[in-house]
């Protein structure tokens, strides 16, 4: 396990998971955004029904986009939201 | 870069005449101020309001980054983007965009790559409030907001 | 067409907020606003002020007859050109444009749109008078806005 | 000779020939547009001075705006001008 992290959520993710932030250490399987949504996927009955459709799911690594590609790396912050919708 | 940009994310209404002015007022190398306000729209009057939801600091450097971008880009003297957030009734302000520069191609070009980049880019979402009381829906993002942000892709 | 636009030809300066306002007021349908305001500057501050000259009657029915095109084109809820004449001093306003629509991309293309045929097509001329009281010269027509124009054209 | 027509002069081309208006007959060989500039040229000096580079004149007919080799038609009213620089 590594670091806590913190992981906020956002819109209807939020929504469907119950919490808006949590402090939690990620296993070290989790080594790119991809893992990482798959992991949270299996977490519980909420996460599984946030992310049920992965691929849309935006990730972001201390406040920048990513790919799902990407590796996680070693961020102080990861935040989950649902494609923008501002302006 | 040809300007620094002021960025805000705030609940409060704002005033474009305001803006305009702190861009332009005592200097006379401005001739093209281009202005874009992004308002509430009811749908079929079912929506009572927008709740808009945001991700505080992030909001802030992505509207930055697509603003500065936008400096880098085109001879732009000033560019000012304001980005509400919180409870907006149809017909109220959310976003507003203003670019000037001497020439009217790089004010136009400028408001709208911001306008474009922001779309897709800024973690802002919007949930419908709706009339009947009913739990509204959180609006779609659209696939046309996409391609908007394709057409600036430097060939 | 989906909108019927408001044409200006006047001497006396206008005031953005009131003209965005008579196209907004009372309806919640309207979710863009583009505005291009475009400003007499100085030209390293040995300009006095700017003379325009028009051709009345024609200089209103070229900007209108622009405008409609703009609103054939794009789904436009309101449209609203003014355009000034007589002596305008630097950093005051010429002309203001406005197109408001449901979507961004149809207030961003009208009110540009109006600009680019404006500039080659409506009969004003703008003549220098300069600060050292020199008979100013008469501003000479940009290559540029050929080009501007140019760019709407469909393929 | 044709029936009288007001023509009106604009910009430079109206301080060159020192009027903005007039109302004039036009002789019977003008059909196009050419023919009114070429007529034009040989009035006198002040007309021949602004009308020096005729490409760049620009003519409009009834407030029409007309290329070179366009008719000119029986029109009420003429205007004769240089490129236009509002906006």
């Amino acid at each position: 396990m590594g670091e806590p992290v913190k992981i906020l959520y956002f819109s209807w993710i939020r929504e469907r998971i119950g919490m808006g932030e949590e402090t939690i250490s990620l296993p070290d399987s989790v080594r790119t955004v991809t893992d990482l949504l798959t992991w949270m996927q299996k977490r519980n009955d909420q996460f599984a029904h946030a992310l049920e459709v992965p691929d849309i799911i935006r990730v972001a690594l201390d406040q920048e986009h990513t790919e799902h590609d990407d590796p996680i790396g070693t961020p102080r912050e990861i935040a989950l939201f649902p494609p923008m919708t501002g302006g | 870069m040809s300007a620094t940009p002021n960025i805000r994310v705030q609940p409060e209404d704002f005033n474009q005449t305001i803006e305009i002015e702190k861009l332009t007022k005592g200097r006379a190398d401005i001739g093209a101020v281009t202005t874009f306000i992004g308002l509430c729209r009811s749908e079929g009057e079912s929506l009572n309001a927008l709740e808009l939801e945001h991700y505080p600091g992030m909001a802030e450097a992505e509207v930055t980054k697509s603003a500065q971008e936008a400096c880098e880009r085109w001879p732009i003297d000033g560019l000012t983007v304001i980005h509400r957030y919180g409870v907006i009734k149809p017909g109220e302000q959310i976003v507003l965009v203003i670019a000037t520069s001497r020439h009217r191609d790089a004010a136009f070009d400028g408001a709208r790559y911001v306008m474009d980049f922001l779309k897709t880019n800024a973690p802002f979402w919007k949930k419908e409030h709706r009339i009947d009381g009913k739990t509204g829906e959180w609006v779609d993002a659209k696939e046309s907001d996409v391609d908007a942000k394709a057409r600036w892709a430097k060939s």
